[in-house]
């Protein structure tokens, strides 16, 4: 479904992602992995084009990406919910949900399933974003990449900073959304637990290479102590 | 044989290079005349000419590089005070002629530099007793730019209006360049006054001009009798906005005589524009190249020295008629006129004196043609 | 026992909205108290009502018997509060060695610091902190250019260079491997006794590994405070906050 | 020799020849006015540094820096216009400086004290001294003053510079206003020279070039000086996270307005000795394109490296006199200063300074060490 | 009393005039655009012409300078301002130097004058646009005379300004410019195109300066430095108002208009100015974001 050929991508003059080369298949959550700073947030950004350049193949479908600019990558079907939620804190939890809308050409309405899944953001509809707790940003930032109406997600540490039962909650979306709406999803985790019971496949990245991939099932627990241990 | 150097320096950028542009022209158009008709005692002129970029810091710079490092004698050049402020300790210290010609507000002597424009009692001396006996117009509002000029204009102003019993309801000043007139407008129409005399300089005039027009005050009712107000800045804000209105200058575009019509032809292909206007200071940028020629050719040198001694006394036919280098301030003596402007843009000479005027530059100071306190050395404080 | 820092019906209201209500709870020198809570229950409104971010009120703050409530940011730093933010925050325009020099702040007056280089001692300070925190092989690297979780490295590293006697954690592993928050973990463990904690985390594993007291709030008040063991118990807290399995 | 010593060798190099021109020049130059034009130009490099100093190290865009310069130039014009020949040829016991006898009522006294109103706040100028010290003293304590109420309210970024914007605008029109003892729009002309122990100083000898030499010298290393201690460091880390440093107990209001208030005083400074150098001081000094053209000249020479910032003051301004000063360029020198202006901050945002680091960063790193700090984006050069 | 209120309003409507644009291009793109002014001046400068060559009267200069300006912004938003997004200071330094840039073009003609080629009603001078007659009588309103060229510029600003406030707040355009300033990169992940917008943005900003300018001609001088000191009092009123905030923008400039023409009255011109000047800084002293603005924790 989307895959990175020998991708390599910079910030400024420095190097992040090395020969990269990653596919997530149709229909499946890939779980991303990787110690702090090996380039998984780089992995996500030079996806959406969000680098500051980049070289190499990266294909959604059949279609080839890499030269689009960021919004026709938005548009063709790929979502974002980034690290660090990226909320936008003036506009309202409506306004922040709504800005989906736009790659998923131009939608004024909320997604009908916003509601059942955060439903304290629809209550809140008219607050602005900035306010919001951490937890309630991540879910802001959820539904957000939601009303793109996306085939596929890109999920970076999204249970960061929850709390416990919602953590469960959102993991229980993540599958949902990739089970019952068929979105393939791009998950990067540091749980590798969940990773395990959610993912089909997985990529393990070190210095901006992805150095171990395949089945879910052929993940390692020497794997996972040799690239996720200090 | 030979060539003699001059400075010639004047705003080629920023604001004020409206104006000074056409002052460098006329400076180099009289450059060229002389040239061509053989130089100064067979010596060409060759003009060197620096941009002042509207900034008194850039004057300062320009001056000096030409004074002591061009060593060029003489220069012509500066429009506002500002910037001759700004030059004259350099042409001070360092013994060179400034020849400047724009009409200027007086207080000051120097013996490196000569004034061919009028000082305060050439363009008022006539104007105010006329706006009172022939205008009959007693009770003034004046109104102008905030600098020194305006003020020590408002200032001799007053001084003959009372002498000539009238009475003055405001003296009133907005920033240099501000165009925003309404407040100052309605002040004029609330302060019952019967005519208003205006020291406004530059752009602002436009827009002042404007404003009394769209509230609906006219010239016929409170004619502006106006010190500055030019063929410029008529041309530029529409001339129906100023018809009827006054002003007093020594020379017009106007000026009924072969000469000035020779003039305006020479210069409107000088500068390959066959609309340009013509204007005080930029007259007197041109004559004042011809008493300098005359002054060297006296002398037999360019020296500084040679051309103060010489100078006093140089009288030449310019095109508003005789002018001539006071003998004892090196300031010139002038013709005062009044016209009142047109629908076409130009003035029609309504008043004139019947000779040139002696320049008294500290008349507000009590300055008197038998007490005068500029002499040619400079300014003679005891006497003041 | 000295309390180190006492919080006595803490309150702030956001035009209207209550996010600490009437929070009250005493922390004793050399404790490591964690506090948990739902997402929007007030703990990092807490935080910052603590270190001045926020003025509060209602109520009151005392460090060290000392009343600290609505004081400057830096008064109350001085005074011996130090912390570290949900979000990452460096300087991060400056080296990490640099990050780290400016953190030894004993001397925070400008006059005083009118010179060059520093005392061996703090510079020794430094380097045991970049041993603990292991920051070595990016001391010359911005600190712009840290990826998020070696930002939270730093940051842990500059509230030990300032020798803060109170430590506020907001989530300090957010975003780290397992074994990277056991790392942190260790760290946490070792400057328990010498620092007073206060540690917010949503990651239970980490949380068993540390905490011996906990305090849970939600919707701004205190639900419930305890032993680890029993507040894991609780009903009410399982309930808002735990959820069912509580654990992954 | 590694990459990083050569690194700051190169950086102490740069500082070693820029001294050494500056003081060596009137050895091979003998043309005064040369001279006279390049001692103006440091003065632009000095206020080059104090917009560098509090731009590039603390954060603090100031776009009013002409009230600090004006003011210092004002201050010292005052005490040498009395000192000059006309003021002392007015009649009184005391110098009365010229204009204010112009403004003056008829039948005024022609006093100092009382000629026009307030001409008294210029008795203690009689004291050339008085006017130096004051050319630092004032702009330091009107920036201590302003600088704390902005920075204690934590005014931060663009509205610091929209608040120095408006100050500016706003004295300069009380110095236009208040002509009958300031002269208004003309400014101070006219005046006296500097008089140290018998000597003057014309602004044409090369004693006169050697104090304003020697003092950009010192103002360079010093405030080079200041940014390298704790203090520096610590303002930088205030400029890129302040919260942060609140936290970590620092005042960071005490840290800016400290350096702020250091910059205003060496805009002052560079004021008083721009008055020595050209004889005269104007409310132009006050113009906002002046104060825009000092961020510009910091801009080009690169605004976080002091010894960058002048530099590209000296340059920008060596540019502007021989483009207007070539025949072809008169009428559209302009044209090529502000495509320069577009140009560098397109290309070559950390200007002149971030050039030369890069090329000595690339040199270094060829020499086996990767030196991430000189090839990084906004860190100070230094 | 009227009068001074009037005149206070006429003076807060041109401020609104010059603080319109800037409250989009710096308000909502956090471009400092000091060329702002200069747009004015092409503004100014097309009504001049249009008239000069085309005949056409001040009414329909409008559309065309706003037009003209408009492709200006988009030329200088696609080769400057485009790379220079986020940084807020160096947008202001490199439209200095384009100020200075279009300053000179127009003073030399756009260079033509070195062939010695002229074009009337641009250069060096002093130029003026004609006002219909029909504007410049004044009409009264229960016995107090009113301008017809001032109320028709309130009237113009009053219109702009709406259209203004329902692009920005009630259009999918105006979310799309708004989430581009806030936070560019997750905007073009949510599908904006930022670029496409971005420019839009720019030139509607820059075609308000184009309309101010000519409304601007009708009474001020026109000249090539006509827009650089209006642009310092544009952006006061726009940091006063608070950026961003088009309510603050409009309520700034109407009471800075206010103070100004009060004082003006009451005292003179020049006091007036230097008290606006105290307002402005004590505004931002006492709320450093302006007095409308949002605060995010
Ligand atoms: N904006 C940036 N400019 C320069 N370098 C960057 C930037 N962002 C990240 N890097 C560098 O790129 C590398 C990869 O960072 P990235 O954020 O992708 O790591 P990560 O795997 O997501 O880590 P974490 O688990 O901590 O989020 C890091 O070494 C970091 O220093
Ligand atoms: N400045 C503010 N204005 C209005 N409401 C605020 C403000 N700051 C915080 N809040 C509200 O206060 C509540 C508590 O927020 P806080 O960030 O303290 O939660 P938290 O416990 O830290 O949550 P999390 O675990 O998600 O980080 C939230 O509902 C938030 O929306
Ligand atoms: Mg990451
Ligand atoms: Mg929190």
């Amino acid at each position: 479904m989307l895959s990175l050929s020998n991708v390599d991508s910079f910030y400024g003059r420095s190097q992040a992602l090395h020969d990269m080369t990653v596919a997530a298949p149709e229909g499946a959550i890939l779980g991303i992995l990787g110690r702090n700073g090996v380039g998984k947030t780089t992995l996500l950004r030079t996806i959406l084009g969000l680098t500051d350049r980049s070289e190499g193949q990266i294909t959604l479908g059949d279609k080839p990406i890499a030269r689009l600019a960021t919004h026709e990558r938005a548009r063709a079907g790929i979502a974002y919910v980034p690290q660090g939620r990226m909320i936008i804190p003036d506009f309202s939890i409506r306004e922040n949900i709504l800005m989906g809308g736009f790659a998923a050409g131009g939608t004024r309405r909320i997604p009908d399933i916003v509601p059942e899944l955060f439903p304290y953001l629809i209550e809140n509809l008219d607050r602005p974003g900035g306010v919001l707790s951490g937890g309630q940003q991540q879910q802001l930032a959820i539904a957000r990449a939601l009303a793109c109406k996306p085939r596929v997600l890109l999920m970076d540490e999204p249970t960061e900073g929850i709390q416990p039962n919602i953590v469960a909650q959102i993991e229980d979306i993540i599958i949902r959304l990739n089970s019952e709406f068929g979105l393939t999803i791009l998950l990067v985790e540091q749980n590798v637990h969940f990773v395990r019971r959610a993912a089909k496949a997985f990529a393990m990245i070190e210095h901006g290479t992805a150095v171990e991939s395949g089945a879910i099932e052929t993940l390692t627990d020497e794997m996972v102590n040799k690239h996720m241990a200090i | 044989a030979g060539e003699v150097e001059v400075g010639v320096l004047f705003s080629q950028t920023g604001g004020l290079s409206i104006v000074e542009k056409s002052l460098a022209d006329a400076t180099l158009m009289a450059i060229e005349e002389i040239n061509a008709a053989g130089g100064v005692n067979g010596m060409t002129i060759k003009p060197l000419v620096e941009d002042g970029a509207s900034d008194p810091k850039t004057f300062n710079e320009k001056a000096s590089k030409l004074a002591i490092r061009d060593r060029v004698p003489t220069v012509f050049g500066c429009y506002t005070s500002a910037s001759r402020k700004a030059v004259l300790p350099v042409f001070e210290k360092r013994n060179s002629m400034l020849f400047y010609p724009t009409y200027y507000e007086g207080f000051e002597c120097s013996k490196n530099v000569v004034y061919t424009g009028a000082v305060p009692n050439q363009q008022l001396s006539n104007f105010i007793p006329w706006m009172m006996e022939t205008l009959g117009k007693k009770k003034i509002f004046i109104v102008g730019s905030n600098y020194i000029y305006p003020r020590e204009m408002a200032k001799v102003s007053k001084i003959l209006i009372e002498q000539n019993g009238g009475e003055w309801v405001a003296d009133e000043y907005l920033e240099l360049g501000h165009s925003e007139w309404g407040a100052m407008v309605s002040k004029i129409k609330a302060s019952g006054c019967d005519a208003v005399l205006s020291n406004v300089v530059g752009d602002s005039v436009i827009s002042f001009y404007r404003e009394f027009r769209n509230q609906g005050l006219s010239h016929d009712e409170i004619p502006i009798c106006a010190t500055v107000t030019s063929e410029i800045e008529i041309a530029a804000m529409g001339a129906e906005f100023a018809a009827g209105s006054y002003t007093s200058f020594p020379y017009f575009q106007a000026i009924d005589s072969p000469e000035n019509k020779s003039f305006i032809e020479r210069y409107r292909s000088f500068v390959g524009d066959p609309s340009a206007v013509t204007h005080h200071a930029m007259e007197s940028s041109y004559f004042q190249v011809f008493l300098w020629k005359q002054a060297v050719e006296q002398a037999g040198e360019a020296s500084p020295d040679a051309i103060r001694a010489a100078i006093g006394g140089q009288t030449f036919d310019a095109p508003n008629g005789k002018v001539t280098v006071d003998p004892e301030n090196l300031h010139t003596h002038l013709t005062p006129r009044i016209a009142q402007w047109g629908e076409d843009g130009q003035g029609t000479i309504i008043d004139a004196y019947p000779e040139p005027v002696e320049p008294m530059p500290y008349v507000a100071y009590g300055e008197t043609p038998e007490n005068m306190f500029c002499t040619v050395a400079g300014l003679d404080s005891s006497k003041l | 026992m000295v309390a180190a820092l006492t919080i006595d019906a803490l309150e702030v209201d956001f035009s209207g909205f209550k996010a600490v209500d009437g929070m009250t709870t005493v922390i004793n020198e050399g404790e490591l108290r964690v506090v948990l809570g739902p997402n929007g229950a007030g703990k990092t409104t807490l935080m910052d009502l603590i270190s001045g971010k926020t003025a509060s009120t209602g109520g009151e703050v005392r460090l060290f018997g000392r009343d600290i409530t609505n004081r400057p940011e830096h008064q109350i730093a001085r005074a011996g509060v130090g912390r570290k933010f949900q979000i990452p925050s460096v300087f991060r325009d400056l080296t990490v060695h640099d990050n780290l020099r400016v953190a030894v702040s004993h001397e925070p007056r400008v006059f005083r610091n009118l010179r060059l280089g520093m005392a061996p001692a703090d510079r020794a300070r430094i380097d045991e902190v970049i041993a603990l925190t292991g920051l070595e092989p990016v001391l010359d690297v911005i600190a712009g250019d840290l990826s998020h979780g070696q930002m939270q490295w730093l940051e842990l590293g500059m509230l030990i260079t300032q020798q803060a006697r109170v430590i506020l954690l907001d989530e300090p592993t957010a975003g780290m491997t397992q074994a990277e928050t056991l790392k942190t973990a260790d760290i946490i463990l070792k400057l328990k006794g010498n620092h007073t904690l206060l540690v917010v985390e949503h990651d239970m594993a980490f949380v068993r590994k540390i905490a011996e007291r906990v305090t849970v709030m939600h919707l701004g008040r205190l639900l419930a405070e305890g032993p680890m063991a029993k507040i894991e118990q609780d009903p009410a807290v399982r309930d808002a906050y735990l959820g069912s399995g509580g654990a992954h | 020799m590694t990459g990083n010593t050569l690194f700051k060798l190169g950086d102490w190099g740069i500082y070693a020849l820029f001294i050494v021109t500056v003081l060596g020049l009137p050895l091979v130059m003998d043309d005064v006015f040369w001279l006279n034009r390049i001692s103006k130009y440091l003065v632009y490099g000095m206020l080059g540094i104090a917009i560098a100093l509090s731009w590039g190290y603390a954060g603090i865009l100031n776009l009013g820096q002409g009230l600090f310069f004006g003011l210092g130039a004002y201050m010292v014009a005052m005490s040498l216009k009395l000192q000059s020949y006309t003021s002392t040829q007015q009649g009184s016991d005391m110098p009365v400086p010229d204009f204010m006898l112009w403004n003056a009522e008829p039948g005024a006294p022609t006093e100092l004290c009382c000629i026009v109103q307030g001409s008294w706040l210029w008795l203690p100028f009689q004291s050339q001294w008085f006017g130096m010290a004051m050319a630092i003293v004032l702009p330091v304590l009107i920036a201590l003053v302003l600088s704390s109420a902005i920075f204690r309210l934590r005014v931060s970024g663009v509205y610091v510079a929209i608040i120095t914007l408006a100050l500016v605008l706003l004295v300069r029109l009380l110095i236009i206003d208040a002509q009958p003892i300031t002269n208004g729009f003309n400014g101070l002309t006219d005046l006296g020279w500097l008089t140290v122990a018998g000597i003057e100083f014309d602004p044409y000898m090369v004693s006169t070039y050697y104090v304003v030499a020697v003092s950009t010298c010192v103002v360079l290393l010093l405030t080079r000086w200041l940014v390298s201690t704790r203090a520096g460091l610590i303002l930088q880390s205030t400029r890129d996270d302040p919260n942060r440093s609140r936290y970590l107990g620092y005042d960071v209001a005490a840290y800016q307005v400290f350096f702020f208030t250091v910059s205003a005083g060496i805009a002052g400074f560079a004021g008083m000795l721009y008055v020595i150098a050209a004889e005269f001081a104007s409310p132009s000094f006050l113009d906002i394109t002046f104060s825009i053209s000092m961020v510009v000249w910091a801009a080009v020479g690169g605004r976080s490296s002091l010894i960058g910032a002048a530099i590209g003051a000296i340059l920008i301004n060596t540019i502007e006199a021989t483009a207007s000063e070539t025949e072809m360029f008169q009428e559209a020198w302009k044209l090529i200063i502000g495509v320069i202006f577009v140009l560098v901050v397109l290309y070559m945002p950390r200007g002149l300074a971030g050039l030369a680091q890069d090329l000595l960063g690339r040199i270094s790193s060829a020499r086996g060490s990767g030196d991430k700090q000189a090839a990084r984006s906004g860190a100070p050069a230094e | 009393m009227t009068e001074t209120l009037f005149i206070g309003l006429s003076l807060s409507s041109i401020l609104l005039l010059i603080a319109l644009g800037l409250s989009i291009t710096y308000g909502a793109m956090g471009v400092i655009n000091m060329a702002h002014g200069e747009l004015v001046m092409i503004g100014a400068y097309t009504g001049v012409l249009s008239g000069i060559y085309l005949n056409l009267n001040l009414l329909f200069a409008l559309p065309l300078a706003f037009m003209v300006s408009a492709l200006l912004g988009l030329a200088l938003e696609r080769l400057v301002i485009r790379r220079l997004y986020g940084r807020i200071i160096d947008t202001l330094l490199a439209t200095w130097g384009v100020a200075i840039v279009l300053q000179q073009l127009i003073r030399l003609e756009f260079g033509l004058s070195f062939f010695g080629i002229h074009v009337d009603g641009l250069g060096p001078g002093l130029q003026s646009m004609d006002v219909p007659s029909f504007l410049t009588q004044p009409f009264e309103i229960a016995g107090v005379p009113i301008q017809t060229y001032r109320s028709f510029i309130i009237l113009v600003t009053l219109l702009l300004t709406l259209l203004t406030w329902f692009l920005m707040y009630r259009t999918s355009m105006g979310v799309q410019v708004r989430a581009i300033m806030r936070n560019p990169q997750i905007a073009a992940a949510c599908g904006i195109d930022v670029r496409r917008v971005s420019a839009f943005t720019f030139a509607y900003g820059s075609g308000l300066a184009g309309v101010a300018g000519v409304l601007l001609a009708g009474f001020k001088t026109v000249m090539p430095e006509m827009g650089a000191s209006t642009v310092v009092d544009g952006f006061l009123v726009v940091v006063v108002g608070g950026v961003g905030s088009l309510l603050g923008t409009v309520l700034a400039s109407a009471m800075l208009g206010q103070i100004n023409g009060v004082f003006a009255i009451l005292t003179n011109d020049i006091l007036a100015r230097a008290i606006v000047f105290g307002v402005v800084i004590a505004i931002i002293l006492w709320r450093p974001r302006g007095l409308f603005s949002f605060r995010s924790r």
